[in-house]
């Protein structure tokens, strides 16, 4: 066990407990919460638990901050869509596409790990959000192609389709059809990536990102050629950003610019990686699975508060369902207060005050 | 043997290190001296890379390593420790060992580029840092962040990293500035005993005379970029140039 | 047998297009109050609405109309106001097999090559929009400039209307990138390409979003300077207050409350007003002719809810909204309807440019091209 | 100033030149120029906020667009108040009801601005990721209590009668609107400028990031300055926001975020600090938009972009750094 | 009278409980050594009297006034220089720009007491030499001048020093320690931490030596170094 988690424990009763419950929620996620929207929001959490682990690797472990994320991510999803709306539903057309994608992932994230040792952090921040924001542009603009701002929508193959139905009867309340395959494929594919992710954080390799995000200096100084380092961490979280958008192009067989691209999600990612602990996949996974539970579930509790409270109507008013972007900011805020150091921070100082 | 020749550098109008020429031999403790900013730090920083000469060859064993960035430069056998106190500050005084010790790795987990295996798996690694951390009596605080150390621990840390380097070149920057009169011995025996390594080439910047006096085998002194003196420690010492500008002899 | 009929608005209720979801929110509920008589019932079945807020993203309107079929039981749904996100929804009501009602998204695709059997939409197309304004120019001697959004929606708009184009020239298209707001250059473009052109000199603009290039057009006086004339289409009433700088402007609008004569939309102007203390705007007028469609084909099937039976209710159904009788043409499902040609009057009276009514343009006088395959 | 650096100077004359032969005709070329630079002043207003609390503060305050919002909503208020003003068609009445929405933007945005350092932005000073993420979340919050206030809807903001339309110069034109932003941003330009160059607190501000507890030990009062300093920041991106709306006249409460990239564009152009590297910045994306969106209108949206990543490359800390990264 | 005193100490850190107890005086007009090994304390003591870190419990007096829990500006106004153990230069601003922070009455560097300026650049000739240079690019050992030039450049009652002579050439060291002396002359008070016996022996008039968080001897300088066997004792001298 410690092997497979690359002895990379959580090193807190509670967090492993979380953890736990985690997985098995999300293994039996479909017979556990039937229901279209429940699985829905599993499959979101499976693939956000991917990409967020993905940016960790870069903004956690090596200290790069990059808002060009989503870029990846985008295109692992569009290299799904183009090459399944062009070639038709089938494996061969997935292949192609993620693995075209993955190349381009490729040749991009080189470039810009590169470019990134030549400015400093915080304009390397703000370049690549002005790349990533053209890169949005770009991809609306080519429309033949992209299929503009409307997006692509495409069909999987049989196998994972809802049309394919391998039973008639449900069981334990979820339909026995395609989609259900299709979820579990994500789920392995996202538990062997996480599982892969913290084998490579682990490794020496990922020892060398860590002092580098530290001292990069002194990093250099001790012998580690910090430019490979750095642009093979951008590379590597790139591609595995990459493999999360194609999962999630999967899922939706549907993808636009808003849907994979767009700033909005780049700060959510931002937003889970501080809220789980930056530096832990750990903290990538729960923050994920919290993250994406409000923001799906966030409108549902606020029209029962809302009804609630009717009595009064400025109460009523801030509690609307249509408000609840305030209460994600206020979450944005609220967690930044009370996890600096992220959930598996805290629970991890609380394991060591009991020691 | 370490040799700089014509080595320069210009900042702007200033020239810090002005066409330094001195070869340094293996089995020899030599000390610079100088007054403040007379540009001991920039010569090292030009042997160990950090800073680009602007003219000059900076060579190991007549290997030239004038291009080579600090990384390569410290593979090839230069080590250095820094005066400002420059180490992983988040992280534990034992990974900040471990992590120069790996650097120094051959084969296949060599400096780390594996990705695939375990890091706590090299238990060598782990065994020679503790051994490092032993020598320079910070075993205790082991597993202490770096920030949270006091600056004298700080200090004999710096020195760790260097030794876990095992290069054949160590260049020493005031290794015992703020280091408490208990514990800059620890450093210096350290020092001393490296000294009895015949293969190894030491360079010692210094301001305690008495320290010099001590461990030099030879004195050099930089005076406003330029090598002014070279020689036997005690005709160095007592040499004008050395009691005017840089003892203040003279003045009092 | 259900005692009710559950109907699915899918809408942006937040997010950029908060403004005009919430509009055809408004419409919709008055349309079924309108249509069933204050009842909300249908054979004695009971409507009930089911708001699902899709934020203007399209996966999240795909999943959100999957949710209403599946977990909310709905029978039928409606929406929503991003071409986008309604594009991506086409194919949940295919799976699911219920009817889904497009309204107001625009993309002729949605009743072209996107199209399946169980969409319908009661909004217009971007061809009847583009039809419209033609039929409103189209003039010998006249040349006309195209300015647009460089974007599908943009590129949709000028083809359609150059295809509807027979007299009139098409001196140039120029599209701009759709979050342009310095229209400087945009503009010296189209003055350089217009200038010397001999006869009666237009501009055609199809615009959406907050910055449009109506203020940049005004303030550079074309009209005065080379003769040039600025037209376009309707908008919503905050947008059409950049329209009171040219008075005289012609084009050919979808809605606006003054334009249709008829007791529908009568209705849903006074209630409007008593409601609001405003005239109903763009949207409004969407929403409700969405929910007269929903409630005259579920008075056809007699309050059935059973999708097939539905669907040969509703194909090549008339029924009334307020800018008069639209049929769901049997082809594409789209409802043929009337569009206006106005011309702006300045009246201090309103913040905006008013359209006068120049002609009521009837669905049969408008070619509009069925584009999807059955 | 005899070691003055006037390259990047000079850039702006120079680009001007190189579109010459692009633009081809002379008239067009002065009208593109002209409305570019007046742009580019604009830009600069919007801006201006941001040189004083990224620049100087070294805040990532992604909630900056928000006051640039605010200022435009609340002036739209007071304009609609003045009605009797706007619509006279002297120039002199006019501008008597832009002063007062101008003053009052910039007190409502400085008002906001005092909680949101307080509130938000306090507890994260030096950590660039948390700042990103709770201005953002004080960004979203402030955006929708526009929508609450003013709703979701966009609304007009009509530019006064005697400010619209255009000055003609042969086949050139010019809209006057454009030549009082202008005024306006050499006020702004000048004012700080000069504030920053002649006082202490450009000094204080640029020792109090680099070492907050020094400057404290100093005798300073660090925490009040910088409370002062953003505050000015919102009141400015107020301005900013008055600026803006009146020149797109129409609001939409994310017409903030709209313009978050461009903002920060021009202060990394212009190097972090500075403020006439900002001016300089916004000149040159002012120009650069122009020139491209009448060459070459489908890479508008990239020149900006391109023009900082070609300026970084020249500078990799923008024209004139005042505090380096 | 002593200018500082403080009574009973205790400073945590986060969870660390650093400083247990500290008594210290520092009498006015004197120069106060405070020695101690690697980690003892001196360091938190010094930063707890200038308010970077609040003590938990005790009392910091200054001139009779109650300043446990007053804030760093506060402590600084009422006339106390402090230079830290890392030399807090600004990197980024000039030597100049350096000077003039911390030169209140000054607003513009014009205005800044030339005679008094003449005075330091005659002791730490590196601070004219740099005077228009990026401090960050100085020496370690100029830094360390410019920091101690830093705390002088107005006049102050109390002067806290960590370390001043870390880093520094002999010739300098003796500038600094006439430098100080000069200081005492005029009347300001001294507390310095001093890793160096032979400079703490020329300059101080009373000592205090710190171990493990506590003040464990205070006294006059004179009689601890006469006193080796004591030294030794606290300190761990090998000599
Ligand atoms: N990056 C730089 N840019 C400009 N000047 C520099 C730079 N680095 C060093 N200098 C200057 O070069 C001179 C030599 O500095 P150096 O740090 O080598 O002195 P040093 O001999 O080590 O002094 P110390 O004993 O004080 O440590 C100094 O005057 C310093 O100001
Ligand atoms: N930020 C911190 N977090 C946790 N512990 C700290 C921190 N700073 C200092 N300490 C601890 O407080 C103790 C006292 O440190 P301090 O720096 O005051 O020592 P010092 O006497 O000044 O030593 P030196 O002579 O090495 O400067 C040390 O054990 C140190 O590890
Ligand atoms: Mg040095
Ligand atoms: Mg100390």
């Amino acid at each position: 066990m410690s092997r497979v988690l690359s002895h990379d424990l959580p090193r807190s009763r509670w967090l492993a407990v979380i953890l736990v419950a985690l997985l098995l929620g999300l293994a039996f996620a479909p017979f556990l919460f039937p229901g279209v929207k429940a699985l829905n929001v599993a499959a979101k959490v499976v693939v956000f638990v991917v990409l967020v682990a993905s940016f960790d690797l870069l903004l956690g472990y090596t200290g790069i901050v990059s808002f060009a994320h989503t870029m990846f991510f985008g295109i692992g999803a569009y290299g799904v869509a183009i090459a399944s709306s062009r070639m038709g539903a089938g494996w061969e057309a997935l292949a192609v596409g993620v693995g075209a994608a993955l190349a381009l992932s490729f040749v991009l994230s080189l470039a810009i790990g590169l470019f990134s040792l030549r400015v400093r952090a915080i304009f390397f921040a703000m370049i690549t959000l002005a790349v990533a924001s053209a890169f949005q542009t770009l991809a609306s603009q080519l429309s033949s192609f992209t299929g503009g701002e409307d997006g692509l929508t495409f069909k999987m193959p049989e196998l994972i389709s809802p049309s394919f139905e391998f039973a008639e009867e449900p069981f334990l309340g979820a339909s026995l059809d395609g989609r259900l395959l299709c979820y579990y494929l994500l789920f392995v594919l996202a538990v062997v990536l996480v599982l892969a992710l913290l084998r490579i954080v682990n490794s020496p390799f990922g020892r060398v990102l860590q002092a580098i995000r530290e001292n990069e200096f002194r990093a250099e100084a001790i012998g580690y050629r910090v430019v490979v380092y750095r642009t093979t961490a951008a590379v590597l979280s790139a591609l595995f950003a990459t493999l999360a958008g194609a999962m999630l192009a999967i899922w939706l067989r549907y993808n636009g610019p808003d849907t994979s691209l767009s700033f909005e999600i780049m700060v959510d990612i931002l937003l889970i990686v501080v809220i789980g602990g930056m530096g832990t996949l750990y903290g990538a996974a729960i923050g994920a699975t919290l993250f994406v539970v409000a923001q799906s579930y966030l409108q549902d509790l606020l029209r029962m508060a809302n009804e609630a409270v009717t009595g009064v109507p400025w109460l009523a008013a801030v509690f609307t369902p249509d408000r609840w972007l305030l209460w994600l900011g206020l979450l944005f805020v609220l967690s930044v207060y009370h996890f600096p150091t992220g959930i598996v921070g805290r629970l991890r100082a609380r394991a060591l005050a009991r020691r | 043997m370490l040799e700089t020749r014509d080595l320069t550098i210009r900042f702007g109008g200033h020239v810090a290190v002005n066409a330094v020429s001195c070869s340094f031999a293996s089995g020899t403790l030599t000390a610079i001296v100088g007054p403040n900013g007379a540009g001991k730090t920039t010569y090292f920083n030009l042997i160990s890379g950090q800073l680009k000469a602007s003219a000059g060859t900076v060579s190991l064993n007549g290997r030239d390593l004038s291009g080579q960035p600090p990384s390569a430069r410290t593979r090839a056998g230069l080590g250095r420790a820094f005066q400002l106190t420059n180490l992983f500050p988040n992280l534990s005084v034992l990974e900040n060992v471990r992590l120069a010790v790996q650097a120094t790795q051959e084969g296949p987990h060599r400096r780390g580029l594996n990705l695939w295996s375990i890091w706590s798996d090299h238990q060598g690694l782990t065994a020679r840092a503790d051994a490092i951390l032993a020598e320079v009596a910070l075993k205790a605080r082991e597993h202490d962040t770096v920030a949270s150390l006091p600056h004298g621990d700080q200090r004999k840390l710096e020195v760790a990293l260097l030794m876990a380097l095992e290069p054949q070149v160590f260049m020493f920057d005031e290794p015992t500035a703020g280091m408490n009169a208990a514990e800059a011995p620890v450093i210096l025996d350290l020092i001393r005993k490296l000294k009895q390594d015949k293969r190894k080439t030491i360079l010692l910047v210094e301001h305690k005379m008495d320290v010099v006096r001590e461990l030099a085998d030879r004195i050099i002194v930089l005076h406003n970029g330029q090598l002014v003196a070279d020689g036997e420690p005690a005709q160095v010492i007592a040499s004008p140039i050395v009691q005017e500008a840089y003892l203040g002899v003279a003045k009092a | 047998q259900p005692k009710e009929i559950r109907i699915a608005h899918v809408y942006g209720k937040t997010g950029a297009l908060e403004a005009y979801g919430k509009q055809t929110q408004t419409g919709f509920m008055m349309g079924l109050d309108y249509a069933t008589g204050g009842s909300m019932a249908v054979n004695g079945k009971k409507l009930v609405v089911i708001e699902k807020d899709d934020q203007g993203k399209p996966d999240l309107g795909k999943s959100l109309l999957a949710t209403a079929y599946a977990d909310d039981k709905a029978d039928l749904a409606v929406g929503t106001t991003g071409s986008g996100v309604a594009l991506a929804m086409l194919p949940v009501a295919e799976e699911y097999k219920k009817v889904l009602i497009v309204e107001p998204a625009v993309a002729a695709s949605i009743t072209g090559d996107k199209w399946n059997k169980y969409i319908f939409r009661t909004g217009r197309n971007s061809s009847q929009d583009a039809i419209s304004n033609a039929v409103a120019l189209d003039k010998d001697g006249t040349t006309i400039v195209t300015l647009a959004q460089d974007w599908a929606f943009g590129r949709d708009g000028v083809k359609a209307f150059k295809d509807a184009v027979k007299k009139a020239k098409i001196g140039h298209e120029e599209y701009l990138p759709p979050t342009t707001t310095d229209f400087t250059a945009g503009i010296q473009r189209i003055v350089d390409q217009l200038k010397d052109k001999p006869g009666r000199k237009v501009v055609w603009v199809v615009w959406a979003g907050a910055t449009t290039p109506f203020n940049a057009l005004a303030d550079a006086d074309l009209q005065k300077r080379f003769g040039i004339e600025v037209a376009t289409g309707g908008n919503i009433l905050p947008a059409m207050t950049a329209y009171k700088r040219f008075p005289g402007m012609e084009g050919a609008t979808y809605y606006y409350f003054g334009l249709p004569k008829n007791p529908v939309n009568e209705a849903l102007v006074a209630a409007h007003y008593k409601a609001f203390k405003a005239p109903p705007d763009f949207f409004t007028a969407g929403g409700f002719s969405a929910a007269m469609a929903v409630v005259t084909a579920l008075k056809k099937t007699g309050g059935e809810t059973n999708t097939n039976k539905l669907i040969t209710a509703m194909e090549g159904m008339s029924f009334d909204t307020p800018k008069g009788t639209m049929t769901f043409r049997k082809e594409d499902h789209q409802a043929m309807q009337s569009m206006y040609h106005f011309r702006i009057k300045q009246d201090p009276a309103f913040a905006w440019g008013v359209p006068e009514l120049v002609r009521e343009i009837k669905p049969e006088e408008m070619a509009v091209p069925v584009r999807n395959k059955r | 100033m005899s070691n003055f650096d006037w390259k990047p100077l000079a850039l702006v004359p120079v680009l001007a030149l190189l579109a010459l032969p692009l633009v081809g005709s002379p008239s067009t070329w002065l009208t593109l120029t002209v409305a570019g630079l007046a742009m580019g002043m604009i830009i600069f207003v919007i801006a201006s906020g941001l040189t004083l609390v990224f620049g100087l503060m070294d805040v990532l305050n992604f909630g900056h667009g928000l006051f640039i919002a605010l200022g435009a909503f609340v002036a739209s208020s007071v304009l609609g108040l003045m009605g009797d003003w706007t619509g006279s068609q002297q120039l002199w009445r006019n501008l008597v009801a832009v002063f007062p929405a101008m003053l009052v933007a910039m007190a409502v945005a400085a008002a906001v601005g005092l909680a949101f350092e307080r509130f938000i932005v306090r507890p994260v000073y030096g950590q660039h990721l948390k700042q990103i993420l709770i201005t953002m979340g004080g960004m979203i919050i402030g955006e929708e209590f526009i929508k609450m206030v003013w709703g979701p809807a966009q609304i007009p903001l009509p530019l006064p009668e005697a400010l619209r339309g255009s000055l003609f110069v042969g086949e050139a034109a010019i809209s006057k609107y454009r030549l009082l932003a202008v005024a306006v941003g050499l006020v702004v330009f000048v004012a700080l400028a000069w504030t920053l160059a002649r006082t202490k607190i450009g000094l204080l501000i640029r020792a109090g990031v680099q070492d907050r507890e020094m400057v404290e030990s100093l005798g300073y009062r660090i925490g009040r300055l910088f409370v002062g300093v953003f505050v000015a920041g919102s009141a400015l991106a107020g301005l900013g926001g008055v600026m803006w709306g009146l020149f797109q006249q129409n609001l939409i409460p994310q017409m903030g975020a709209q313009v978050n990239v461009l903002i920060f564009i021009v202060i990394i152009i212009g190097g972090l600090g500075s403020t006439l590297g900002a001016l300089i910045g916004a000149l040159l994306v002012g120009l650069m938009v122009n020139y491209v969106g009448f060459v070459l209108p489908v890479a508008t949206q990239f020149a900006s972009i391109a023009l900082m990543v070609a300026v970084l490359m020249w500078r990799p800390q923008g024209v004139y750094p005042v505090v380096k990264v | 009278m002593n200018l500082l005193e403080l009574q009973g100490v205790h400073t945590h850190i986060g969870a660390y409980h650093i400083l247990h107890g500290v008594d210290l005086v520092v009498p006015q007009g004197q120069v106060t050594m405070l020695l101690g090994r690697n980690g003892a304390g001196k360091s938190t003591t010094l930063r707890t009297i200038m308010g970077l870190w609040h003590a938990s419990k005790g009392r910091v007096a200054l001139a009779g006034q109650d300043i446990t829990a007053a804030a760093t500006p506060q402590i600084a106004a009422l006339g106390v220089a402090y230079v830290p153990e890392n030399m807090g230069i600004f990197a980024d601003l000039t030597v100049k720009e350096n000077m003039l922070l911390a030169a209140r009455a000054a607003k513009r560097a014009e205005q800044m007491d030339a005679a008094r300026l003449q005075w330091i650049f005659k002791m730490f000739p590196a601070v004219e030499k740099f005077w228009n240079h990026p401090a960050g690019k100085l020496s370690g050992g100029q830094k360390q001048m410019l920091a101690v030039a830093r705390a002088i450049v107005e006049p102050r009652q109390l002067l806290i020093v960590d370390e001043p002579s870390k880093g520094l050439a002999p010739a300098i060291i003796d500038n600094m320690i006439d430098a100080f002396a000069e200081l005492k002359a005029q009347g300001v008070t001294i507390l310095l931490v001093e890793q160096n016996l032979n400079f703490a022996k020329r300059l101080g008039d009373t000592v205090a030596v710190m171990d493990n968080g506590c003040v464990v001897h205070a006294g006059s300088m004179a009689d601890f170094a006469a006193d080796t066997a004591l030294q030794q004792s606290l300190l761990g001298l090998a000599i």
